[in-house]
């Protein structure tokens, strides 16, 4: 049975009620709008790329506590990072968050990259609601489009 | 005291026997779906172990059991919404949803002209949204929508106006965000005389209160049999009988012929003329069970206890949960029936439901399928708490102590 | 021997303890419908009474519960015929009916202009006739019918002149009335060829035999539920998936949305967008359960014994039945299933299984929807008896029994 | 439980197997066409109606033994009738078809001037087989159609 703190740990509660990287980016080289029909949750990424960097996040938008712990979290673990790494977290955070058909997750355990980011391990517990696995990937979805874009 | 005993219908409902994280189950979402009794289960179960055979058409017994069955419910459900002629009225959909389909597709689609009128409510399901922006689109006509007054009524100082040039009113005698109950009579005479047909969305009020179609002098209705502890996959649409035999075909396949060559297909007459292919004839068990096991109940019982819970709950909801929840619905139990949008202070729709269910608390997130609606309350989505005939005094304690505790959580 | 025991199926089946006039019931009717084992009851009694909710947005644990259930179906199903990735390719609907009415009025209006060609088979069920008629009143298209041969196949003779300028090329696997078997694969590489698409129609062969769209070829494929041992008002649509995502919505409603304004809306992506309303739940646990029942019995066990089953029977109706009685399908038992539609010298198929019924034998008298079929062979009606897997030669030995007292009885 | 003796009576079977007023009639004041979407049971009749009588009838289809015969004794039963007596006649057949909601019928005992009209009599025990009143009643419905053409 998972439990309630598996999904709403304290680092998630914190970064819910104090998000980083709030706000818009009038600078920004793209700005790219993320969706959830099924919640409503919607959320806005602006970025400024520059020499393969993404320079500086900002994020807008509204959604549940997951979503927006998770938005939170993921502009602080990849801003000032380079393209590949930041390219290489979301590939690493997405599998954390995926469920095979037989309803179990590949990593039980948070991947030791993500483990090694800190922060995001904590978004692991998430995979036991998988209802809630799409408030925590919205973000991560919207900036791997949102770098397409930057790159395209 | 009324003699109707809604702890009689819990011991009937077998999810209630339902454990959710050491607590028994409690179900606040009959407004999504209702819970069905045993004998709604056991009618659909001996249909399948002793009568299953495709309808019409057979000869043998079984064939010919299953067809009473089907055409049996059929009239169970016609009377007890008090369809004068259920044989020439009833048409058996999947839901609500294709009711209204069938609704603009057939009639809208004949009737309707690039330019004709119809008029909805701000606070519609998308099922009486989306397939009029259909034929929007596909033949221009203008879908027009009474606002919602902030009190969470309709407004309706201005529907002199709104229903010039309407060829079709459709609105809900509830809404399933807002508990409101609509005027549904006086809308249809409304409709009426401004020489526009009149369409009711039944499918909140129809397990709730009693319904009489000639009463409302409505021209169409449309409900589902989930929605009244009834099953999956069946939906029900009343029309006025000269009504329904001008409409054309909907569904094209077996069954709605009269005649088919290679160069063209005759329809059928009656209702079966939209009920193309296999119809849902277990389901048609299940509600026919179902109308009779809510006829046991009696609708007025029913409605009378909802009525004094929905009065308690909106108490409690007031007082017992400090000033951070606010019920996105009319404030007194006038004219409302058990439904509970909840928009509490600083925690998101969807972690307030999370926190419930460790409570064995079932309420639902979101925006409820009545997306005009929820801009019109710069709402994104609620947390919906909803009644039936089985909810007791003890469940609203229940979800009081759980929004209390989510409350707490998110600080 | 194979380790195939229909006497085990006819146990695990309810239905099968009817007395009927004094006789066990003696089931010939499984092309209409088939008869539900009771793990397909089973699991429609436990959803109903351990899990019922509606489906998506749920946050709460039955809600999850239901969501899987349902999701597991569309995989279930998907990976029971071959489906590369179901979660985008399977739609369900309520009916084979409805699969195609889907395929006509979505892909069909969005991609068919006047003038354009649908060629279907001149032994189509009306299901996919009606709804390419309905696109020819509509739109104009053109609908042409490949012919059928005196010996009850496909005439593809003329197959590349038939293709010219043809969009779709839908065909049924094998025919509800003769029984013929089609050569899929061939017929759907003659479609590519000429640059058409090929919908296959699978509602009578994919309860009978093993069922791989991929090595079809197949771009659609309609079929029902509850013609694969599953309940009724359940239907599946497979397609490609590139070809799905290109797709109009059809029906309009809730959960086919990502957005609904007052101005407009904005469908959603994957197969939800054909889904609007509260689906058919139970439906889809029912049909889950019969997706395992069949692959516990093995549909390469179940198609080696029903093609045991069909030769006997031909047998049967060409000797046993003196000369009285004529097999409106092939007369062989290659490429054809368990369906024998029976032509009664001087007896009516209506006074035919009237007769039959006295003897507890169920088959079915009319024009199985499929009218062009039958004005070919100049037949008004047939009466039809067809197989399941609970099929027992000794049901044979019954249908013969009492063919001979009809034919007695009307001299 | 209803017996198939009550559906095949001899006199049935014997109006089955020798249909009387079989035939078209070129002279014919009205032709009318009956149709029974769910069996496919066709039928054609052909009235001479003159002074208010129905001078001749004659019948044309295929259909199951019940339509067969009840058109072919219909035909006996109402052929020179006045037409006030011809209606009154499927007034009462249709009485002796008609089952009500809870699928009984009015007449167990068939009509007295069903009765005394002899044959029609045998047909009573098709309302036991509540499919195959239709087979009974197409005909019927037909005359009265083909009467109301004829007057108009
Ligand atoms: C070949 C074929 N296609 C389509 C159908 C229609 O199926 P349903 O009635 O479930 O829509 C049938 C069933 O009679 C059939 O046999
Ligand atoms: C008012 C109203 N209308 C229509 C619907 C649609 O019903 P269904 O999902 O059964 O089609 C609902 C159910 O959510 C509803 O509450």
């Amino acid at each position: 049975m998972a439990n309630l703190d598996d999904l709403y740990r304290e680092i998630i509660l914190d970064h819910y009620r104090s998000p980083r990287n709030r706000g818009e980016l009038v600078e920004a080289t793209s700005r790219t709008e993320g969706f959830n029909p099924l919640c409503g949750d919607e959320l806005v990424i602006y970025l400024i790329v520059r020499d393969g960097v993404l320079e500086d996040i900002k994020l807008t938008g509204h959604g549940c506590s997951i979503s927006q712990a998770s938005s939170s979290m993921m502009s602080s673990a990849v801003k000032g990072k380079r393209l590949e790494d930041v390219r290489h977290v979301i590939d690493r955070f997405k599998t954390m968050m995926t469920l095979h058909d037989d309803g179990t997750a590949d990593a039980p355990a948070p991947e030791p990259d993500l483990r090694s980011d800190g922060e995001l391990a904590a978004l692991a517990g998430v995979v036991k609601f998988p209802v809630r696995i799409k408030c925590a990937t919205l973000a991560w979805n919207t900036l791997a489009q949102a770098l397409d874009e930057a790159t395209a | 005291m009324s003699s109707f005993d809604p702890r009689r219908v819990r011991i009937d409902t077998p999810v209630f026997s339902r454990v959710i994280n050491d607590r028994p189950i409690v179900y606040l979402d009959s407004a999504s779906s209702t819970l069905p009794p045993r004998p709604v289960i056991e009618a659909m179960d001996r249909y399948y172990s002793g009568h299953h055979a495709n309808v019409h058409r057979g000869v043998y017994q079984t064939a010919n059991e299953a067809t009473d069955i089907y055409e049996g419910a059929r009239r169970d459900v016609g009377h007890f919404i008090g369809a004068p002629d259920p044989r020439h009225e009833i048409v058996f959909t999947k839901n609500t949803t294709e009711s209204f389909n069938l609704l603009a597709r057939s009639w809208g689609a004949a009737t309707l002209r690039p330019g004709d009128v119809v008029l909805v409510t701000e606070m519609e399901h998308h099922a009486n949204i989306v397939p009029w922006f259909q034929l929007q689109a596909e033949r221009g006509i203008e879908v027009r929508f009474v606002p919602v007054r902030d009190d969470f009524r309709l407004d309706l100082t201005d529907l002199d106006r709104l229903l010039a040039g309407v060829k079709l009113f459709s609105f809900t005698a509830m809404s399933n965000v807002l508990g409101t109950r609509n005027p549904v009579a006086e809308l249809v005479a409304a409709a009426h005389a401004h020489g526009a047909l009149a369409a009711v969305d039944a499918a909140q009020s129809v397990g709730h209160q009693p319904t009489d179609v000639g009463a409302w002098d409505a021209d169409f209705v449309c409900f589902s049999a989930h929605k009244m502890l009834g099953p999956t996959g069946l939906g029900i649409f009343w029309a006025r009988a000269d009504l329904l035999e001008a409409m054309p075909p909907f569904l094209g396949g077996g069954g709605m012929i009269a005649d088919v060559r290679t160069d063209g297909f005759v329809p059928a007459h009656g209702p079966t003329r939209f009920e193309a292919g296999t119809p849902p004839i277990a389901e048609a068990a299940g509600l026919r069970a179902a109308v009779r096991y809510l006829t046991g109940l009696g609708l007025d019982e029913v409605s009378r206890y909802e009525h004094e819970l929905t009065e308690l709950a909106l108490e409690l909801l007031a007082s017992g949960v400090g000033d951070r929840v606010r019920v996105i619905g009319p404030a007194d139990a006038v004219d409302r029936g058990g439904v509970f949008s909840l928009d509490v202070e600083g925690v998101h729709p969807h972690d307030v439901a999370q926190v419930l269910d460790q409570f064995g608390v079932c309420v639902r997130p979101g925006h409820h399928c009545a997306k005009p609606l929820m801009r019109r309350f710069g709402l994104a989505a609620t947390a919906r708490a909803s009644l039936g005939p089985y909810s007791l005094r003890s469940d609203l304690d229940v979800l009081v102590e759980a929004l209390l505790a989510a409350i707490k959580l998110f600080g």
